[in-house]
């Protein structure tokens, strides 16, 4: 194993909700490492009371997100090489989440908010019946197979300035689902959905600041979904009031 | 604190106005050359229709426009919410509609 | 530095631009108005202010202001576009370019014109 | 006793993998109005557990030649006459009501082929394309949308609340409850439920090199050893021959790189860079998983290995352009972490992958103990020996669901909650609390002891004298755990108490695997004995329990029930060809 003697210089937010600041951890440069192994050997050898969260440790499941450099990403496939500023990191807990403590934050305002923008497909056919053919080139399959590999880590949320400012907006990871299941011709409801994306804090509030689809580790477009939503809605807009 | 309606009329009325700010710039830029005096401005737009309508449609366009928009920097900025917030919206847009036709008056009639 | 690195990048500058001209031409406006209604009660006073805003600091602010118009506007029909039009998304970068490249001649242009 | 918080329910159900969303969506439908369904999870629902994580697919029969009776043989046979026959026979039919149900109701995305109809691969070991996907990320799918649709129903969540001890009632015959600690906060919580479903997915992570997500430590087997319920088939661990190898301190080490790289035609090399499977196998990169899983590892007990200590995957040689196409996710990941998947050598390493013992249960979840139901990668019995690629999520989603429909049906006779053995609740909470009492070490130091003994006598190739090494060696580590302490001042979401609770798992169950990988003295599936290479006749097969009485362990054999197929034969119609699959 090459190991280089340098140490890194590894700032970590500490804290709850009722506030905190950072530390300062020096943590032996390795190669092959993440962030996310950063963050772990600080809590195995130096500080066992730092707290953080993942599960699968190859971005599947999304639980990893912090802010690295005060940038949203999925720690767990975040090698430190990319993100070193000199021998310097600087971890903290994803933005716009209440924090629970030190690097873990609070989701469930963010699967609220993808249950809220009606984000479960309505059913139209029982386990009783057969699978609906669909043709995989078809217009609406290829727009809603575009935003579904989303892993809900919520590093697209936490980039965006208007989930800060205007904390009932849904959010581009709960419209994108929104988008995907109008775009799903197997949805019952494609009303219920624009419905729910159209209302106070619905896709009307997004700026297209682009943070979303700038930081999306999967390389996802949540800014593009919402352009769809605003469109269909404001399509649908004009036809109701013709 | 957008929700569709409000965020219709906001592109609506931009669009409204893109054509007539780009054609007041382009007169701007027209007029501006060797200084620009009241007399001037008045002896082209004074007993004008055509401009009444002009700058009448911006003038609704932009009250309406400029209100939701406040609002919504309002809004994210500093957490205006509710009540608050409808009131500041519309007296935005009073205001704007009140100094703006004020103003068209005065230049057109 | 690092607090906001998640906002160094091309469309949240957009964004920002486009936030700021607004905010401006929303605060501008009503002294527009007032200025032009002077028409009718004061048109001397109209003249005089006409004559002050000759000065070259007031003159570049004016174009400063034309600028912010000009940049709202384009933006704000890039937004509309990106918006509206069911566009593959490399073509809406494209036109984004384009508008981008617009606003930084005719902003030069302006601002040089002074 | 330390304190704790009460808290009541009706059906109680632990995991949130593909058994447990499964399992709360039915019980939601089958069960009475009004009943109290909580889902308690030690991560965040959908957000933890392995069944997140599948890649390849699900396996089901849905015609074009395809029969249930055609996957039943295959995981009968691939399971080498060791399975629980009803039970594979149920997994089989009923997936076929499932894959639907995922489709229509819970809205999945499978993929399609150009005429609509759902598109089949074959993974290895199959007779007919089979398994249904969505790309490489089948898991992501299938949990994303179960996860969204119990989360838009009146589901009670228990998010971060981790199982610690089963409680029994007094007379031992009956479940009261299941002993909690909430993370976040770090305070104890006893919640009662007249049913509980168990499915916390088991997971061999205590081995030097393996695949399953960090949640999964055995928790569930653990609580149900010491409840006294026998588990079967507990030598039985699968290993997968291409885990990544980064290095001991990545937690990258040990993920999976598709089984599709060998499939296309992806070469393994040694430490010389050349090829060495055919050394072992006629077939040679292509072989089932156990076997190229037991060729890498002979190369590097050779010392025929790799700079970190095992083989190389290379796939320049098909163009590194079409392996960017068709490994997309792949190449990325490995790209993230510094290797070239495209254009270079990536090495890797045998890791262990699944768990194939685990509670007896019967075809309907049913535990010996009233009120207690397991199901999905807990429940021992449909695999046996060998689990075939894309039965995993087949079996989780399908038992999970029978789980939820009997326990909605069950509770209606259930009138009221059980009162539990309070010198159990009591022994349980001071167990989870005995680090507190001594002086704080480091625990990692500890797990990767484990991990190294669990992979050097108890991994893919065992002996008698490698067993027994590894079960005096488990002994010292327990030992030594127990002197290990954690700080208890701040116990809010406080990782290295759930560390140390992690290894006290890990180490049971670990004693388990030992003494039935003892018990069995020949090789089966996933299970090799060096000394017994024989595999045994098939009509005296037999699968191992393992009971806890007490502190002692107690492993015996049980004759396998045929009670379907008998070996040799077939339920297949006569004319039927071997494969349907056009290159095997
Ligand atoms: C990388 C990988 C790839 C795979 N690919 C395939 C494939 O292609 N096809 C296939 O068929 N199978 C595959 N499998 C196997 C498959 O994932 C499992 O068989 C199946 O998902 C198990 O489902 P489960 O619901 O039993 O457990 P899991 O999905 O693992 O869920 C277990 C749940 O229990 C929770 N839990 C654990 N301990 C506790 C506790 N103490 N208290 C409360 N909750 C607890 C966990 O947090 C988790 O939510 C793969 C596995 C891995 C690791
Ligand atoms: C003439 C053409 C104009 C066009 C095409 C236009 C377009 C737009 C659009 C699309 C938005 C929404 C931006 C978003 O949601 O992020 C917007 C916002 C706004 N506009 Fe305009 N606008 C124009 C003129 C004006 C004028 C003259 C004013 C001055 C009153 C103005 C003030 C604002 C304000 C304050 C905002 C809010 C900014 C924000 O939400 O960030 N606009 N404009
Ligand atoms: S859209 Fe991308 S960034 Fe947002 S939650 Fe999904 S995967 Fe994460
Ligand atoms: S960052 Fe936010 S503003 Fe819109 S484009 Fe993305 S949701
Ligand atoms: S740990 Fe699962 S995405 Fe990082």
């Amino acid at each position: 194993m090459t190991e280089s003697p340098e140490n890194l210089s590894i700032a970590v937010w500490r804290g709850d909700d009722s506030g905190g600041g950072y530390e300062q951890f020096d943590v032996p440069a390795r190669q092959n490492q993440t962030v996310l192994d950063v963050v772990s050997w600080i809590q195995q050898h130096t500080d066992p009371s730092l707290t953080y969260r993942f599960a699968c440790r190859v971005g599947m499941c999304g639980s990893c997100a912090m802010m690295v450099n005060g940038e949203p990403r999925w720690t767990c496939r975040t090698h430190v090489k990319t993100v070193l500023k000199g021998n310097r990191l600087e971890v903290g807990p994803l933005r716009n989440l209440p924090v629970i403590k030190d690097l873990a934050t609070d989701m469930d305002p963010f699967f609220d908010k993808w249950v809220a923008s009606e984000g479960a497909h309505h059913p139209t056919r029982t386990r009783h019946d057969p699978i609906a053919p669909v043709d995989p080139t078809e217009g609406n399959r290829v727009e809603a197979n575009e935003g579904i590999e989303c892993i809900n880590c919520a590093v697209c949320y936490s980039a965006c300035d208007t989930v800060t400012g205007n904390p009932d907006y849904l959010g581009p990871a709960a419209l994108q689902r929104a988008w995907t299941l109008f775009n799903d011709t197997k949805d019952a409801n494609r009303g219920a959905i624009l419905d729910a994306v159209s209302g106070s804090g619905g896709c009307h509030n997004c700026h297209s600041q682009g943070s979303c689809s700038h930081y999306c580790p999967n390389e996802l477009n949540p800014m593009k979904a919402i352009a769809g939503l605003k469109r269909a809605s404001a399509t649908r807009f004009f036809r109701r009031s013709s | 604190m957008l929700d569709i309606r409000l965020y219709m009329l906001q592109r609506i009325t931009a669009l409204i106005m893109a054509p007539l700010t780009l054609g007041h710039i382009a007169v701007m830029i027209y007029a501006v050359q060797g200084g620009i005096s009241a007399e001037e401005i008045l002896s082209r737009t004074q007993g004008s229709v055509f401009w009444f309508l002009f700058y009448g449609c911006f003038v609704v366009a932009v009250s309406l426009h400029g209100a939701i928009g406040l609002r919504v920097v309002v809004h994210e900025t500093f957490g205006v919410i509710g009540k608050t917030l409808s009131w500041f919206t519309w007296l935005v847009a009073a205001g704007l509609m009140a100094l703006g036709l004020y103003a068209v008056f005065a230049v057109t009639l | 530095m690092i607090r906001h690195a998640h906002r160094s990048h091309g469309l949240w500058l957009a964004f920002i631009l486009h936030r700021l001209s607004g905010v401006a031409l929303a605060l501008f406006l009503p002294v527009h108005f007032y200025v032009l209604s002077l028409a009718l009660t004061e048109p001397a006073r109209l003249d005089g202010f006409l004559n002050w805003t000759d000065r070259p600091l007031v003159k570049a602010a004016e174009f400063g202001l034309v600028f912010l118009l000009a940049v709202h506007i384009f933006g704000g029909l890039r937004l509309m576009a990106l918006e509206f039009l069911p566009w593959p998304s490399r073509q809406k970068s494209f036109a984004a370019g384009a508008v981008a490249l617009a606003l930084f001649l005719s902003g030069g242009f302006l601002l040089s014109a002074m | 006793m330390a304190d704790f918080e009460r808290h009541d329910t009706d059906i109680l159900i632990l995991g949130s993998g593909g058994a447990g969303l499964f399992a709360a969506l039915h019980a939601q439908q089958s069960a009475p109005d009004g009943t109290r369904i909580t889902l308690a999870v030690k991560g965040l629902i959908g957000k933890c557990g392995c069944t997140r994580m599948v890649q390849g697919g699900y396996n089901v029969a849905l015609g074009g030649g395809d029969t249930v009776e055609r996957h039943f043989m295959d995981t009968i046979n691939g399971g080498k006459w060791l399975p629980d026959q009803d039970m594979a026979w149920k997994l089989c039919e009923q997936a076929v009501v499932r894959i639907r149900e995922l489709e229509n109701e819970v809205g999945c995305f499978f993929d399609r082929n150009s005429d609509g109809s759902l598109h089949q691969k074959a993974f290895a070991g199959q007779t007919a394309d089979r398994t249904v996907h969505k790309g490489d990320l089948t898991g992501i799918e299938i949990i994303n949308r179960l996860m969204e649709q119990v989360l838009s129903r009146p589901i009670e969540k228990l998010q971060e609340h981790r199982a610690v001890g089963l409680i029994p009632t007094s007379d031992g015959s009956a479940l009261s409850g299941v002993l909690f600690i909430d993370m976040r906060s770090g305070k104890l919580r006893f919640v009662r439920a007249k049913t509980v479903l168990m499915a916390t997915g088991g997971g061999p992570t205590m081995y030097k090199y393996h695949t399953p997500s960090g949640d999964k430590t055995m928790d569930g087997l653990a609580m149900a050893l010491r409840v006294g319920l026998p588990l079967r088939d507990m030598e039985m661990v699968q290993f997968h021959p291409t885990g990544l190898l980064a290095g001991e301190h990545t937690k990258m080490t040990g993920t999976v790189l598709e089984e599709g790289l060998r499939g296309a035609g992806g070469h393994l090399l040694n430490g010389a860079e050349k090829r060495f499977m055919f050394d072992y196998d006629a077939q040679g990169e292509r072989a089932t998983r156990d076997l190229v899983s037991r060729g890498i590892y002979s190369e590097m007990r050779k010392n025929n290995s790799s700079e970190n200590g095992g083989v190389y995957i290379s796939m320049a040689h098909l163009g590194p352009e079409l392996v960017r196409e068709k490994f997309k996710g792949m190449v990325k990941r490995c790209a993230d972490s510094g290797f070239d998947l495209a254009a270079g050598l990536v090495e890797v390493v045998p890791t262990a992958h699944y768990f194939m013992g685990g509670v007896v249960v019967d075809p309907d979840t049913r535990t010996q103990l009233e009120g207690f139901y397991v199901a999905g990668e807990d429940a021992g019995g449909a695999h046996g020996s060998n689990r075939l690629g894309g039965n995993g999520v087949a079996n989780s989603t399908v038992y999970g669901g029978v789980a939820g429909d009997i326990m909605g049906q069950d509770v209606r006779h259930m009138n009221s909650l059980r009162d539990p053995d309070n010198s159990v609740l009591e022994a349980e909470i001071d167990r989870v609390r005995r680090p507190f009492a001594k002086k704080p070490a480091n625990i990692q130091e500890l797990r990767t002891q484990l991990q190294d003994v669990m992979w050097d006598d108890v991994g893919v190739m065992r002996t008698k004298t490698g067993l027994q090494r590894g079960a005096r060696h488990l002994e010292d580590i327990k030992s030594q755990l127990n002197e290990i302490g954690v700080a208890s001042d701040n116990l809010a979401f406080n990782l290295t108490w759930h560390d140390w609770l992690n290894m006290a798992s890990l180490c049971d169950i670990s004693d388990v695997i030992t003494q039935a990988a003892l018990a069995r003295e020949n090789s089966r599936g996933a299970h090799h004995r060096e000394d017994f290479p024989d595999s045994g006749t098939m009509e005296s097969s037999y699968f191992t329990v393992a009971r806890q009485t007490g502190e002692s362990l107690h492993v015996t054999r049980e004759d396998v029930q045929f009670t379907i197929v008998r070996p040799g034969e077939t339920i297949l119609p006569d004319h039927e060809p071997e494969t349907l699959v056009a290159n095997p």
